[in-house]
């Protein structure tokens, strides 16, 4: 017996929309952009809680465990550990659809590539990022694997100048 | 503080209703707890009320069919937690009775994902992000990271990393997921309400399906439904006034405890969850609801659990932060069967909400579903063991909302 | 067991605010429990009111858990007029909490609320009519009500000039515009007959919050307290079944409400008021429905000057709607402005009124005490 | 008390282009009344008790007793203007106002008791009668309403 599809009687259809796109908000002033400079110049940029130590990643304005602002900026470790990993199957036309568009026929993604999407916290943050986990067969990846960032040759002044991580020097024993 | 029971539970037939108007969908289930709680509308003091707006593109629907559910001259409140708010509706409406303030009233929640034209509920995930993604897009975002970040799909996106650091943590399997995600199949397939019903599915019928992204296989992926639940709650004088001699489910203790934001803060900053896995708000949940029902030993005290996993590593998750199961185990009790309909633990008999997921409606109808197994009413998915005390669990938001509620066949415990 | 408003704190209401979602919800609530003189921990509970359709933000509470303090607490969120938050807050005070802080805020720049005002249309039917939101429904239903109780535009302007002189005076509203005329009310431009861009709230930015707690909470740390006396809440049926010249809901919310704080003549027992009257007609018809005059009568109380600053029964001294309507916020802004009249002795019991939805199809009343 | 620093501004972004489309399910009395539009005939429901809904719909809003296909009636095409607005603005997708100059009415029709909110084509008053004016080709939808005229006495 397979999965049983229960179809229900057509009834008309009266059409409407939302223009989700027509909102608009704001954001902290600078935040993001002093990241992507720091992204930039190699450096991966947070904010300290100046009551608990904590170090957040993209930069965040308020720490909720101590209900305060964060006031303090700084650069964090390039380095970082590997919590966990997801891995794409061969990448083909058709799969990955964004918005209707075929990721792979509109060559942002390439035919037959498997994508590791690495969950990677960065030494001393407390945050976690999710980043593509490059230069490794998806064999060879492993949780707590320690790994580096990798940035753009060419920073272009944008989120992606942050391409993702690869694995660093490995304990050898 | 007074005692609070449900004495009636009306849900709709959940799958893709395309035979019914989101308001006659509501009225159905609201009238259908009430002809089961045995009374009549003019007994009914308040209502309790929440679905995801977003999803069915109409701001407040119930000021639309306030008279389809004999609203009129009654307060209406309404709650909206994300994928939470069918056990918000009904936490909200336990605090209105035990407050006093009310002694009859009816909870409802629901959802009609097919009345948007966007696949499943991708309207309403993607909008959870889409400030974010706007603001990222301006920020320079290029389409192949945006198309590396879309693999894993809205909704699976956030559970897929879930998925993968419960498997981290744990050691479980992929095997585990295919085994609770056929169970979660051949339960649906006893419960008349539930949409993916697979009679006799097995875990090698799940391992067959498309690997979405691993450890995410198709199978493994929760249905988008039409649906709605309703719950009738009374106090306890009002259930001496109106029914003395038919069993009722009674509501012990609740908590709802809420966590940072997992995934990303608003405008793109960064969040301090390091472990999407890690549940802070579901563990404090139980603790707390289990302290007001004076429950110390929930493996040993309760009987079955309702949980809100739309995919199958979220039943394992969840199981061990209620407390069933230590850190790390529960994917052996799934081996050993003991989560089973008829096993020592039964989970989400009722086949679940990875069989079956009206947003809106689905953290509701794990506390209904409780109610019923209670109350002996569950039908073909009554579980063979005794149940005198149920715990039913939702999860939402941004992976960071959860409600535990703590049902039993006796007013108290001690 | 009584529950008292013990802080609050309301940010000034603006439009395009230079503040960002989470810091004008942060500095609500951290300015509401440094009036209550307590700190996060001393909160057990909190109730955010925020909706999805004016935030533009699917779960709009999921990024403003920390910001409202809610991280790690048992919380909820309404998603209604901020008033209703503070019922849930009551509800959740009378079971299990001794402390809760409500905070609801919109930004009515992220959208304009009157475009959201379509989506509570029915889909089916009244959406598909370009013509419909609630300005042209309340237009409507201010001609039916001037046409039944030969009421004028100008007493009407008379009741948005009362609110838009006291709105001049309080430093939080949005609107404040010195030295109104009549005539430059009755001449201001006309959205829909006899609405006019004067007599209509201005849509705002806005964000509010209080603290309340229990009263053994109350005694024990021996805090200052505004007492909440009693609460009603009801619904209309929606707009198509119902009677225009009626505010149903309102009037069985305010005999609610009336019960529990044991008053039979509101205009004797009561002070003063504050209601939110989005379009300056309701007002008309929210002192009806409230029993302070009979059916077709409120232009009466508006000529007699009652309801002015100076009158017996002084209304929306704080300008009311007319001095900027913040949507979700707009309720704790009128409990606010009450509690702190209160405070500064200016009466003993106050009557504060928000309404939701299309034509006020949800009303929510509250009778306050010193 | 917490003062936002002067220097602290904010970032404003405006969302990506993204319209959300919706086909709300009619269900199947509601579709009886599209199919009727279609002939250019209005149709509500009669509940026992004396009230009649237009549209119809399966719950009455008076005795909340269940209506089905069985309580469906023919309207006649005339009613009666409760109240009428000159609107002068009204809103695109996006929200934003736009100048107009068209009338809405608020109809009770003969023999129903629920109101329409309608056009009206030409200046009518409170009180007055009038008449649905139909689209030539219809096609089911609400839209095959043009709106209303007064009654030529």
């Amino acid at each position: 017996m397979a999965l049983i599809k229960e179809k229900f009687k057509e009834t008309k259809r009266v059409f409407g929309e939302w223009n989700v796109g027509a909102y608009r908000w704001k954001a902290p002033k600078g935040y993001l952009d002093e990241f992507i400079k720091a992204l930039g110049e190699k450096k991966i940029l947070g904010t300290l809680c100046s009551g608990c130590g904590r170090i957040y990643v993209p930069p965040r304005e308020f720490c909720s465990r101590c209900f305060r602002k964060i006031e303090t900026k700084t650069i964090v470790s390039n380095f970082g550990t590997l919590l966990a990993f997801l891995v794409s199957p061969p990448l083909t036309k058709g799969k990955v659809l964004i918005a209707g568009i075929d990721a792979v026929e509109s060559g942002w993604l390439k035919e037959g590539e498997e994508i590791i999407l690495g969950i990677v916290n960065f030494d001393g943050t407390s945050s976690k990022l999710v980043l593509p986990v490059l230069n490794v067969k998806p064999t060879d990846v492993f949780v707590g694997m320690r790994v580096r960032a990798v940035f753009s040759e060419e920073p272009k002044g944008s989120l992606s100048d942050l391409i993702g991580v690869e694995p660093a020097e490995q304990v050898k024993f | 503080m007074r005692r609070v029971a449900i004495i009636g539970c009306g849900q709709t037939k959940h799958g893709r209703r395309t035979d019914i108007n989101q308001a006659e969908m509501v009225s159905e289930a609201v009238w259908k707890a009430i002809e089961d709680a045995g009374i009549g509308i003019e007994d009914v003091e308040a209502f309790a009320v929440g679905n995801m707006q977003g999803f069915g593109g109409i701001a407040h629907p119930e000021m639309i069919f306030s008279d389809y559910i004999g609203a009129f001259g009654k307060p209406v409140q309404r709650v909206a937690t994300g994928g939470t708010v069918g056990g918000s509706v009904a936490q909200l409406a336990y605090y209105q009775v035990a407050s006093g303030m009310f002694d009859v009233v009816v909870a409802v929640a629901w959802e009609k994902h097919s009345d948007s034209a966007e696949p499943g509920a991708t309207t309403g995930l993607l909008h959870v992000a889409f400030a974010n993604l706007s603001y990222m897009f301006k920020k320079g975002l290029d389409m192949r990271s945006f198309a590396i970040m879309g693999l894993a799909g809205a909704a699976a996106g956030i559970s897929a990393y879930q998925a993968a650091q419960y498997m981290a943590k744990s050691g479980c399997r992929i095997d585990h997921y295919d085994m609770v995600a056929a169970k979660a199949r051949r339960n649906a397939a006893k419960n008349k309400y539930a949409h993916l019903k697979w009679p006799d599915c097995r875990p090698e019928d799940i391992a067959k399906t498309e690997m979405l992204i691993w450890p995410m296989r198709f199978g493994h992926v929760c249905p988008a439904s039409d649906g709605a639940s309703a719950i009738v709650l009374a106090s306890e004088d009002a259930i001496k006034r109106l029914k003395p001699e038919k069993p009722v489910a009674w509501i012990l203790g609740i908590a709802a405890y809420a966590d940072e934001e997992a995934d990303q803060g608003e405008s793109y900053q960064g969040t301090g969850v390091l472990d999407y896995s890690a549940q802070i708000g579901c563990i404090l949940s139980a603790k707390k609801a289990y302290e007001r029902a004076k429950i110390s030993d929930p493996r040993k005290e309760v009987d079955m659990a309702e949980i809100y996993a739309p995919f199958p590593h979220q039943e394992l998750m969840f199981s061990e932060k209620l407390g069933f199961f230590d850190e790390g185990t529960a994917w052996k009790a799934v081996e050993e069967g003991i989560t089973e309909i008829d096993g020592d633990f039964p989970i989400c008999p009722s086949g679940g909400v990875n069989a079956t997921n009206a947003i809106g409606s689905s953290g509701l109808q794990r506390v209904l579903e409780c109610a019923l197994q209670i109350m002996k009413k569950a039908e073909n998915h009554q579980v063979p063991k005794d149940v005198e005390v149920a715990v039913a669990h939702a999860w939402g938001g941004q992976v960071q909302f959860n409600t535990v509620t703590v049902l039993s066949d006796k007013p108290k415990r001690w | 067991m009584k529950i008292g408003i013990v802080g609050f704190y309301a940010l000034p209401q603006t439009y395009d605010v230079e503040m960002t979602r989470e810091e004008s919800v942060f500095a609500a609530a951290k300015g509401a429990l440094k009036d209550a003189g307590l700190e996060r921990e001393d909160i057990d509970t909190v109730v955010s009111a925020s909706s999805d359709f004016y935030d533009g933000r699917t779960i709009s509470s999921s990024m403003l858990i920390g910001a409202s303090g809610a991280y790690l607490k048992d919380e909820s969120k309404a998603e209604e007029d901020g008033l209703f938050a503070v019922l849930y807050a009551i509800q959740r005070l009378r079971t299990y909490h001794r402390t809760a802080l409500v905070v609801a805020h919109t930004h009515s720049w992220t959208f304009n609320p009157h475009k959201v005002s379509t989506f509570m249309l029915d889909p089916l039917f009244d959406r598909q009519n370009e013509l419909l939101n609630d300005v042209t429904l309340a237009a409507l239903q201010a001609n039916a009500y001037m046409h039944s109780y030969r009421v004028s535009e100008e007493d009407i302007a008379l009741a948005a000039l009362k609110n838009l002189e006291n709105a001049s005076r309080n430093p939080l509203a949005f609107r404040r515009i010195v030295g109104i005329t009549l005539d430059e009310i009755l001449d201001s431009e006309i959205y829909s007959t006899p609405i006019r861009e004067l007599t209509m709230a201005p849509c705002c930015d806005g964000a509010a919050a209080v603290v309340l707690a229990r009263e053994d909470v109350i005694e024990d740390l021996s805090l200052d307290a505004v007492w909440i006396e009693g609460v009603g809440a009801a619904t209309d049926s929606y707009i198509r079944d119902r009677d225009l010249l009626e505010m149903n809901s309102l009037g069985i919310a305010a005999k609610k409400a009336y019960e529990m704080s044991g008053i039979n003549n509101p205009l004797d027992e009561i002070d003063f008021a504050e209601v939110n009257e989005r379009f300056a007609y309701q007002e008309l018809m929210i002192y009806e429905a409230l029993k302070l005059c009979q059916k077709g009568r409120g232009k009466y109380l508006i000529r007699s000057g009652i309801t002015e600053r100076d009158g017996d029964f002084p209304v929306n001294i704080s300008g009311g709607s007319m001095g900027g309507d913040s949507i979700i916020a707009n309720g704790l802004y009128r409990l606010i402005e009450a509690a702190k009249l209160i405070k500064r002795g200016f009466g003993e019991k106050a009557l504060v009124h928000s309404q939701w939805g299309l034509l006020a199809q949800k009303n929510i009343v509250f009778v306050l005490r010193g | 008390m917490l003062i936002k620093n002067k220097d602290m501004a904010v970032e404003r972004y405006e969302g990506f282009p993204f319209v959300a489309r919706f086909r709300w399910t009619a269900g199947e009395i509601y579709e009886v009344f599209l199919e009727k539009m279609k002939e250019g005939k209005i149709f509500g429901a009669r509940c026992d008790c004396g009230y009649v809904v237009v549209p119809p719909r399966i719950i009455c809003p008076r005795c909340l007793k269940k209506l089905d296909q069985s309580n469906l009636v023919e309207l006649p095409q005339k009613g009666v203007v409760l109240s009428k607005t000159d609107v002068k603005f009204k809103m695109d997708s996006a929200g934003n106002f736009e100048k107009t100059d068209e009338i809405l009415v608020a109809v009770k029709i003969n023999g129903a008791n629920s109101i329409l909110f309608l056009k009206a084509l030409e200046p009518v008053e409170i009180d007055d009668e009038v008449e649905i004016v139909w689209k030539e080709e219809k096609e089911g939808i609400p839209g095959d309403i043009l709106g209303v005229r007064g009654v030529k006495k």
